[in-house]
C-alpha cells in the first residue's frame, strides 16, 4: 500500500526535474552576451524627395568619376573611373580619350561645332530619329536581356532606358561589330557587375542634364514617367557591396592573374578564359593568346607592321608582352586602336609575368570550356561552327559577318566620320 | 624488484612526463611574477600533489572517502582554472568551465553503484540518523546554507563600482572597403603602395626583414628606409601617435594613462602583427568613430586621421609601425 | 581490457609484436590512406 | 469479426485491403489535377506575361505570372496583435507546440513500424521476443493517437494566429500555395483514417507473422509514407520562406508550383527535419518509458519499461549520429545560396546560438554515457570495467571545455588587462574550429567505445584470438584518436581553406571506430559466454532520470535550432520578398529566445505528461481486471521470477 501514492509522487519529481534542467538552460542563454539585431532602417535609402537635384548631380558625378575633381585626376595622368565606370568607354573631356562609346562632352567653348552639343539636347533628337523607330519595332517584345520595350518620349527618358536597357537604342556605328548596331557593347547599368540602382542612375541622369544648363533637369519626372510608378526610395538594402580595386593601380607579381585583370579592367572589353570577371566584354578580342598569338606573328599583317617598324616580336610571348606594353605596335585585322596606352606604367616586370603565363596558357579549347567565342569581328571566325546554332541572331550575325567583313568595316568607318557625334581618336 | 619500486618508479616517470610541458610552457612567462621563480612554483606544486596523492592512496592505503573526494577536486580544478593558468582567464570563462567541472564531479561521484553510495550514504546518515554527530552537522548544515544564500545576497545586493561586463571584440571583422580621402579601399586586396624594395617591385611582406634593426636616419639608405623615415616624421611629428602609443610604439605614451581601454601596444605579438596591414589602415583611417557593431560598446579614443593625414602618411606611419616593432603583417596567402 | 583465460597463455613478447603491427597499421590506415584519400577527394593538397 | 480461417481467405482479404488503401493514397491528388486543368484553361484565355524566377536559372528561368506581387506589408493594416504582446511570439509558442506534437505523431510510427518488423522477424525464432516487441509498438500506438488529437487542436490554433496576427502574410502565402495546402488537408485525412485502422486492427490482424501481420505492418508503411509527405510539404512552406524560388523578383508566383516547393533549401532542410524527427521520437519514447520505469509498481513492469527505455534510447541514438552531417550540408547549401546568410549563421548576428546548441549537444554525450555506465548497473559483470569509466568522463570533461570555450570572451575591461589582449594565450586556442571538431569527435569516439564497453559487459570472450581483437580494437581507437588530435593540431599550421578539409578525415576516423570498432566487437561476441542474464529493471534510478534529462534536451535543441532557422531571415518574412514590416522585424536576443524555448519545451513536457497519464488511466481499469485474473490463477504458485 504505501507504494501506491507513487505514481503521483513520481510525476511531480519528473516535472521538478525537467523545470529544473529548462531553468538551467535558460538561465545559461539570459547569461550569454546578448544581441538585438535591428532591422535595417529604409531611411538608409536616397530619399530622392529630400535631395537637391544639385545634390544628385553632385552624387552622379561622384558615380562616374570616383571623384569631384576628375579634370584634377586626369591632370595627373590617371583616369577617374568611379563606381558606374562609364569613363571606360564614355569621352566626358577633351582631355580623356575614350571612344568606344559615344561621347558624352559637353563644352560651349569648344571651338569645334560638334562638341558644343550637350548630351541633354543630343538626347531630345535620339528620339526622334527614324532608327529609333525601327528600335522600337525590333524590341516589340521586350528585348531579351533587360525585357524592356524602348518606348522614350523624350530625351530624358531616352537617357534612362540606355541604362537600363543598352540595346533599346544603338547609336550608328557604336554597335557590337557585326551586329549591325543592333547590340550595344554597355552593359546593363543595374544589373552585375556595375549595379546601380534607380536614385543613382536618376542621378548619373541628373549629372548629364545638368553639367551645362542647371535649369534643364528633368532626371526624377523622366524616371517615373517612364516606369510610370513613383520612384521610391528603395535602393537602401539592395546597394551592392563595391567590388571596385583598390590600392595601388599597378599590377604586382603577387596577384592572380584574376586580380591582375580585375585592376587593369581588362575585363572591360576582353573575353578570357579562366578569369571569372572576364566573361563579357565585346570590344576587344578574345584573349586566347595560345592559339592566337603564334598564328598572330605569322599572319600577313604582322609582317607588315613589323617591315614598317611598329612591331618587333619574334615569339608568342614577345608578341603579348609587346600588345600589353605597345598596343599601337599592332592592331588585329577588325579592331580598332582603342586599347588604353598606359599599361607599361601600371604592372611590374612579374606582375606582367603572371599575367602573360596566364594568357598564352588559353586556347581555343580553354574557351569553349568557359563557354567564350571570338567576337563577329574576328578575323578567325567563331570557334564553334556556325552550323551549331544557326536560328540565333547572334550566330546569323557572326555568319554575316564573315562574309560583309569589309563592308561593314568600311561603313563603320563612313559612319564613324559622317555620325554627328565625334569619336576622336 | 618489489612492487613498491616498480610503483615509485611509475609515479617519477609520470611527474616527469607531466612536468617536461609544464616547465615548457611556464618557461615562456608572462605573468606578474618572474617567469622562472613562478614557474618552479607551479611545477612543484603540481608533482607534489600528484606525489601525495599517491602516497596517500597507495602507499599507505587510505583511499579517500568520495564525499571528501568531490569537493576536492573542485578546489583543485578552481585552482587549476584560476591560478595555475596565467595569464587569469576571465570570470565568465571560470563560471563556465567550473560549471562543467561541477556536473561532471557529481557525474563521477554517481558512476557506478558502489560510488554513489559512497557518496551519498554519509549525506543519508546525515539526515536520517539519529545521534548526536549526525544532528550536529545536520544544524550546522541548516545553518551553513542559509548563511551562505544570505551571503550571497548580501554581495548581489551591495552596490558596486565596477565596470560592466561587456562582450567588446577588440578587432572586429573589418568593412569589405572603405571610403578614404574619396577613394575606395578594398581591405581584402588593397596594399601598401610604399612597400617597394630596391629593384622598385613590390616587397613581399617577409622580405622587408633585411631592413630591419640599425639606423634608418643616417645619411644615403635604401628606398624601403626612406619611406620607413617619413613614417617616422608622420609618428613622432605630423601626427603625435607617440603621446599615446608610446615612444618605444609599447602603448606607454605620455597621454596613455588617462584611457581606458589602454591604447595598442604594437610591440606585444598579439596587435599588429596579428593583423593585415589594412586592417591597421581602417583603424589609422577611421578611428574609434567606426568601429563597427560587433566592436560595441565602441571603446576606443583613436581618432579618425584621415581628416588629418593623407592617405599616403598613413600607409607610411604603418610602414614605420612595422618596420620599428620588427614585426610582419599578417597574410593570408 | 579483459581477462579472458586463454589470453594468460599468449606470452607478452607475442602481445607486443602484434600491437606493434596493429599500431603500425592502424597508422598506415589513418594517416597515409584515409587522410590523404580524403583530402584528394577534396582536391586538398595534404603533404603526408 | 473477420474471418481469418483459410489460408486463401486471408491472402484474398489481404491484397484486398492493400490495393484499397493504395486507392485512397491517390485520392489527395484529384483535386490537384482537376485544378491544373483549369488553370490550364484559364491560361489560354488570356495573353500570358513572363517574368523571371528569383532563382531558377537556364533551365525555366522565365514563367508565366500567375499570382500577385507580394507587395509591401504595412503595420497596422496587415498585421494583428493584442495589446502589447509580441505578436510573433504567441505565433512563435503555437507554432512550436504544433510543431513539437506533429513531430512527435509523425516520428512514433517510423518508431512503430521498425518495432512490429523487428517482431514478426522475431516471431520465427522466438515468439516470446517478437510479442515483446509487438507489444511495445502497440503501447507506443496508443500514445500517438492521443497526441495525434492534440496535434489536430494546436494545428488550429496555429491557423487561427496566422489569420489574426498575420494576415497579410498569410494571405500571400496561401496565395502561392493555394493548390498544396488542399492536398495537404486531404492527406490529412488519409493520415488520419489510415492511423485509426492501424490501431483498431491491431489485435485483429495479428496473426503472428502470417499475412495479415504483414499487411497490417504495409499499413504501417503508408502510414508513414503518407506523414513524410505531410512533412516535407509543411517544410516546403518554412523552406520557401527561407529561400524562395518559383517566383519572380516582386514576389508574384510563376505558375510552377513544384519549383516553389522544390526551393534551394528544400532537400537539405527535409531530410534533416526526418533525421531529427525520428531522434526526437527516439527521445521522447525512451522519456515515456523512463517515467513508466519510475512509476512502475511491480518488478515486471520496471523490467519491461527499462528495456523499452534502453530501445527507444538506441533508436534516438542511431538517427541522432548521422544528424551533425545533416547540418553539415544544410550548412554548406545556406553558404551555397546566400553567404550574407550563412555568415549571419557562423559569424555574425546568430554566432552565440551554435555556443548554446555546443552546449546542447555536450550535455546531450555526456548524458549518453552517463546512461550507459547507469545501465551498465543491470549487467553482471561489468564491475571489470568500472575502473574506466572515470577515464571515459575525464576525457569527456577535457573535450567539453574545449567545445565550449568561445572564441570572443565575455569580460570586463579590468580582466582585459590583466589578460593583456583580447586572446588567451592557451584558452584563446580553444575557440577555434580545429579544436571544436577535435573536441566533438573525441566525444563521438568516447561514446561509441562505451557503447563497446556496453556490449560485452555481461560476458566473457571465448574466441581464440580475442586477445589479437582486443589489441586491434585498443590500436583502431588509439589511432582515431591520435588522428583526430593530429589533425585537430595540424589544422593551427595550415590555411583556412585546406583546414576545412581537415575536418572530412577527422569524422571519418570517428565513423571508422563506429562501424569497424563495433564490427569487430560483435564478431568477437560470437559464441561468449555469459556471465549473467541482463536483469532489466536493475538500473538505477539515475539513469531513468538520465534518459529525460535527454529527451528535454533533444526538444530543447530542437527549440533553438527552430529559432536559429528562423531568425537568419532576420527582418524577412519571405527572405528578399516579402519585408518584415512589423513592430518585431528585429530579431530577439538570445535570452529572450532561450526563455521562450524553455517555456514552450515545458508547455509541450507538461502536455505530454498529461498524454501520458491519459494512456495510463485508459489501461488501468483493463490491467486492473488483468492483474486480478492473474493473481487468482497465481495462487498457489512461486512469484513469477521476472527474467533474473
Amino acid at each position: 500500500m504505501a507504494k501506491k501514492k507513487g505514481s503521483g509522487v513520481i510525476v511531480v519529481k519528473v516535472a521538478l526535474w525537467y523545470i529544473t534542467i529548462l531553468s538551467i538552460f535558460a538561465a545559461y542563454t539570459n547569461w550569454l552576451p546578448q544581441i538585438r539585431g535591428d532591422a535595417p532602417e529604409a531611411a538608409e535609402a536616397i530619399d530622392v524627395s529630400a535631395i537637391t537635384p544639385e545634390g544628385l548631380q553632385e552624387m552622379g558625378g561622384m558615380i562616374i568619376f570616383g571623384t569631384d575633381d576628375p579634370l584634377g585626376t586626369l591632370a595627373r595622368g590617371e583616369g577617374p573611373i568611379g563606381k558606374g565606370q562609364c569613363p571606360l568607354c564614355h569621352r566626358f573631356f577633351m582631355e580623356q580619350k575614350a571612344d568606344r562609346c559615344p561621347n558624352l562632352i559637353a563644352l560651349k567653348t569648344e571651338p569645334q561645332l560638334l562638341l558644343q552639343v550637350s548630351e541633354e539636347e543630343r538626347s531630345h533628337e535620339r528620339v526622334k530619329e527614324p532608327r529609333y523607330e525601327e528600335f522600337k519595332k525590333l524590341h516589340a517584345d521586350g528585348e531579351k536581356n533587360s525585357g524592356h520595350v524602348p518606348h522614350a518620349e523624350t530625351g530624358g527618358q531616352y537617357l534612362i532606358e540606355s541604362e537600363y536597357c543598352p540595346n533599346c537604342f544603338v547609336v550608328e556605328g557604336f554597335g557590337l561589330k557585326g551586329t549591325n548596331d543592333t547590340e550595344s557593347p554597355m552593359p546593363i547599368i543595374n544589373k552585375p557587375p556595375i549595379l546601380l540602382v534607380d536614385t543613382e542612375i536618376v542621378a548619373v541622369v541628373s549629372f548629364l542634364q545638368m553639367r551645362d544648363d542647371p535649369t534643364k533637369w528633368t532626371a526624377k519626372d523622366d524616371w517615373e514617367a517612364y516606369f510610370g510608378k513613383d520612384l521610391a526610395s528603395e535602393g537602401g538594402d539592395e546597394a551592392p557591396a563595391e567590388v571596385k580595386p583598390a590600392g595601388p593601380p599597378v599590377a604586382l607579381g603577387s596577384e592572380t592573374p584574376e586580380e591582375i585583370v580585375t585592376k587593369m579592367t581588362c575585363y572591360a572589353c576582353h573575353k578570357i578564359p579562366g578569369i571569372s570577371v572576364a566573361k563579357t566584354g565585346a570590344i576587344g578580342p578574345l584573349l586566347i593568346e595560345g592559339t592566337n598569338a603564334p598564328n598572330r606573328i605569322k599572319s600577313p599583317e604582322y609582317k607588315a607592321a613589323m617591315k614598317a617598324g611598329t612591331a618587333h616580336a619574334t615569339t608568342a610571348r614577345e608578341y603579348i608582352i609587346e600588345s600589353i606594353m605597345d598596343p599601337g605596335a599592332f592592331i588585329v585585322p577588325g579592331f580598332a586602336d582603342d586599347m588604353m596606352k598606359d599599361f607599361k606604367h601600371k604592372f611590374t616586370v612579374s606582375g606582367l609575368d603572371v599575367l602573360v603565363d596566364h594568357l598564352i596558357a588559353q586556347d581555343e579549347a580553354a574557351a569553349l570550356a568557359d563557354g567564350l567565342d571570338r567576337l563577329a569581328n574576328e578575323k578567325e571566325g567563331p570557334i564553334k561552327k556556325p552550323e551549331a546554332k544557326v536560328e540565333t541572331g547572334e550566330a546569323f550575325a557572326k555568319n554575316q559577318s564573315k562574309t560583309n567583313e569589309m563592308t561593314i568595316q568600311v561603313s563603320n568607318k563612313k559612319l564613324i566620320e559622317n555620325s554627328t557625334f565625334i569619336g576622336l581618336n | 624488484m618489489s612492487k613498491f619500486k616498480i610503483k615509485a618508479f611509475f609515479a617519477q616517470l609520470l611527474a616527469l612526463i607531466l612536468a617536461a610541458p609544464m616547465i615548457a610552457w611556464a618557461g615562456g612567462g608572462g605573468g606578474p611574477f618572474d617567469a622562472g621563480t613562478f614557474s618552479a612554483i607551479k611545477v612543484g606544486l603540481v608533482v607534489f600533489a600528484i606525489f601525495s596523492a599517491w602516497l596517500i592512496k597507495d602507499k599507505m592505503g587510505l583511499p579517500l572517502p568520495k564525499l571528501i573526494q568531490a569537493p576536492l577536486l573542485w578546489i583543485i580544478c578552481y585552482i587549476g582554472f584560476r591560478v595555475i593558468l596565467q595569464p587569469p582567464i576571465p570570470f565568465s570563462l571560470l563560471a563556465m568551465y567550473m560549471g562543467v567541472c561541477t556536473v561532471c564531479i557529481f557525474l563521477y561521484c554517481s558512476l557506478t553503484r558502489p560510488s554513489w553510495e559512497e557518496f551519498s550514504h554519509p549525506i543519508a546518515v546525515m539526515l536520517r540518523e539519529d545521534h548526536a554527530t549526525a544532528k550536529m552537522s545536520r544544524y550546522a548544515t541548516f545553518l551553513i546554507i542559509p548563511g551562505l544564500i544570505a551571503a550571497q545576497t548580501y554581495n548581489q545586493m551591495l552596490p558596486k563600482f565596477g565596470e560592466p561586463i561587456e562582450l567588446r571584440t577588440v578587432h572586429p571583422a573589418p568593412p569589405a572597403s572603405i571610403n578614404v580621402h574619396k577613394k575606395l579601399v578594398t581591405l581584402q586586396t588593397a596594399e601598401n603602395p610604399f612597400r617597394i624594395g630596391d629593384d622598385g617591385n613590390y616587397l613581399k611582406v617577409g622580405d622587408e626583414q633585411k631592413y630591419f634593426g640599425g639606423n634608418a636616419w643616417t645619411g644615403d639608405v635604401p628606398k624601403f628606409l626612406q619611406e620607413v623615415q617619413q613614417g617616422g616624421v608622420v609618428f613622432f611629428g605630423t601626427a603625435g601617435c607617440f603621446f599615446c602609443h608610446g615612444d618605444n610604439l609599447d602603448g606607454k605614451g605620455p597621454f596613455s594613462f588617462a584611457f581606458n581601454p589602454i591604447p595598442a601596444n604594437f610591440a606585444d605579438p598579439g596587435t599588429i602583427s596579428q593583423l593585415q596591414e589594412t586592417f591597421v589602415f581602417w583603424r589609422v583611417a577611421k578611428g574609434g568613430p567606426d568601429l563597427s557593431r560587433e566592436a560595441f560598446p565602441w571603446a576606443s579614443a583613436m581618432p579618425p586621421w584621415e581628416k588629418h593625414l593623407t592617405t599616403n602618411e598613413i600607409w607610411k606611419v604603418i610602414i614605420f609601425e612595422y618596420w620599428h616593432t620588427g614585426f610582419f603583417p599578417r597574410t593570408w596567402g | 581490457m579483459s581477462d579472458n583465460k586463454e589470453e594468460a597463455k599468449v606470452g607478452l613478447g607475442q602481445k607486443i609484436v602484434f600491437g606493434l603491427a596493429m599500431f603500425v597499421a592502424s597508422g598506415l590506415y589513418y594517416i597515409v590512406f584515409l587522410n590523404k584519400s580524403l583530402m584528394v577527394l577534396q582536391n586538398l593538397a595534404y603533404p603526408y | 469479426m473477420l474471418n481469418l480461417s483459410g489460408e486463401k481467405k486471408k491472402k484474398v482479404g489481404a491484397w484486398l485491403l492493400l490495393s484499397m488503401i493504395g486507392m485512397l493514397v491517390l485520392l489527395p491528388f484529384a483535386p490537384a489535377v482537376v485544378m491544373a486543368a483549369e488553370e490550364a484553361a484559364v491560361e489560354e484565355a488570356k495573353e500570358p506575361e513572363k517574368a523571371k524566377d528569383v532563382f531558377y536559372k537556364e533551365e525555366g528561368e522565365f514563367g508565366i505570372v500567375s499570382g500577385p506581387p507580394a507587395g509591401e506589408l504595412v503595420y497596422p493594416d496587415d498585421y494583428g496583435s493584442y495589446g502589447d504582446f509580441q505578436s510573433r511570439t504567441i505565433i512563435w509558442i503555437s507554432n512550436q507546440q504544433h510543431l513539437y506534437f506533429g513531430s512527435f505523431v509523425l516520428a512514433v510510427p517510423m518508431f512503430v513500424w521498425v518495432m512490429e518488423l523487428i517482431g514478426i522477424l522475431q516471431y520465427e525464432k522466438n515468439p516470446k521476443v517478437g510479442k515483446k516487441f509487438d507489444d511495445l509498438a502497440h503501447e507506443m500506438m496508443k500514445i500517438s493517437l492521443t497526441a495525434y488529437s492534440v496535434t489536430a487542436i494546436l494545428g488550429g490554433i496555429l491557423i487561427f494566429s496566422f489569420l489574426a496576427l498575420y494576415p497579410g502574410f498569410f494571405r500571400y502565402l496561401s496565395g502561392i500555395f493555394k493548390p498544396v495546402m488542399h492536398i495537404y488537408a486531404l492527406l490529412f485525412i488519409l493520415e488520419s483514417g489510415v492511423l485509426y485502422v492501424y490501431y483498431y486492427g491491431w489485435d485483429s490482424m495479428n496473426d503472428g507473422n502470417g499475412d495479415w501481420k504483414w499487411s497490417h505492418l504495409s499499413l504501417g508503411t503508408i502510414l508513414n509514407a503518407v506523414g513524410i509527405v505531410l512533412m516535407v510539404m509543411a517544410n516546403t512552406w518554412v523552406s520557401f520562406m527561407m529561400s524562395p524560388a518559383g517566383v519572380d523578383a516582386e514576389g508574384r508566383f510563376l505558375g510552377d508550383i513544384w519549383k516553389v516547393m522544390h526551393n534551394p533549401l528544400m532537400v537539405p532542410v527535409v531530410v534533416h527535419r526526418i533525421l531529427g524527427n525520428a531522434a526526437f521520437g527516439g527521445g521522447v519514447v525512451a522519456a515515456y518509458a523512463s517515467f513508466k520505469f519510475l512509476s512502475a509498481k511491480t518488478l515486471e513492469e520496471k523490467a519491461h519499461y527499462d528495456w523499452m527505455s534502453y530501445i527507444a534510447m538506441f533508436m534516438g541514438i542511431l538517427a541522432l549520429i548521422p544528424l551533425p552531417f545533416a547540418g553539415y550540408w544544410l550548412m554548406r547549401e545556406i553558404y551555397a545560396y546566400r553567404q550574407q546568410m550563412g555568415i549571419t549563421l557562423m559569424g555574425g548576428l546568430l554566432a552565440w546560438v551554435f555556443i548554446m546548441q555546443a552546449t546542447m549537444i555536450a550535455t546531450l554525450f555526456i548524458t549518453v554515457n552517463y546512461y550507459l555506465f547507469q545501465a551498465m548497473g543491470r549487467m553482471p559483470g561489468s564491475e571489470r570495467y568500472y575502473k574506466y569509466f572515470k577515464v571515459l568522463l575525464a576525457i569527456l570533461v577535457v573535450a567539453t571545455i574545449a567545445w565550449l570555450t568561445p572564441h570572443t570572451l565575455v569580460m570586463t575591461p579590468a580582466e582585459l588587462k590583466a589578460m593583456g589582449g583580447a586572446q588567451h594565450p592557451v584558452v584563446g586556442n580553444y575557440g577555434v574550429m580545429s579544436a571544436k571538431n577535435t573536441a566533438i569527435n573525441t566525444m563521438i569516439t568516447t561514446t561509441v567505445v562505451s557503447f563497446i564497453i556496453y556490449q560485452r559487459s555481461n560476458f566473457k570472450l571465448t574466441v581464440p584470438w580475442a586477445w589479437k581483437g582486443n589489441i586491434f580494437l585498443a590500436m583502431l581507437i588509439l589511432g582515431a584518436e591520435v588522428n583526430i588530435l593530429f589533425l585537430g593540431v595540424y589544422g593551427y599550421f595550415i590555411p583556412a581553406n585546406v583546414r576545412i578539409g581537415l575536418s572530412v578525415p577527422q569524422v571519418a576516423s570517428t565513423l571508422s571506430v563506429l562501424f569497424i570498432g563495433v564490427a569487430v566487437n560483435t564478431k568477437m561476441l560470437k559464441g561468449a559466454e555469459s556471465i549473467g542474464e541482463i536483469r532489466w529493471g536493475k538500473m538505477s534510478v539515475r539513469g531513468a532520470y538520465a534518459l529525460f534529462m535527454l529527451a528535454v534536451a533533444f526538444t530543447w535543441t530542437m527549440a533553438v535550432m527552430g529559432y536559429l532557422r528562423s531568425s537568419v531571415r532576420l527582418h524577412w518574412h519571405v527572405n528578399e520578398i516579402l519585408r518584415d514590416n512589423s513592430p518585431w522585424a528585429f530579431t530577439n536576443p538570445l535570452g529572450y529566445a532561450g526563455n521562450i524555448n524553455s517555456l514552450n519545451v515545458l508547455l509541450f513536457w507538461t502536455m505530454l505528461l498529461f498524454v501520458f497519464w491519459l494512456s495510463a488511466l485508459a489501461g488501468a481499469g483493463k490491467k486492473k481486471v488483468e492483474a486480478e485474473e492473474a493473481a487468482a490463477a497465481a495462487v498457489g504458485k512461486a512469484v513469477p521470477a521476472g527474467s533474473h
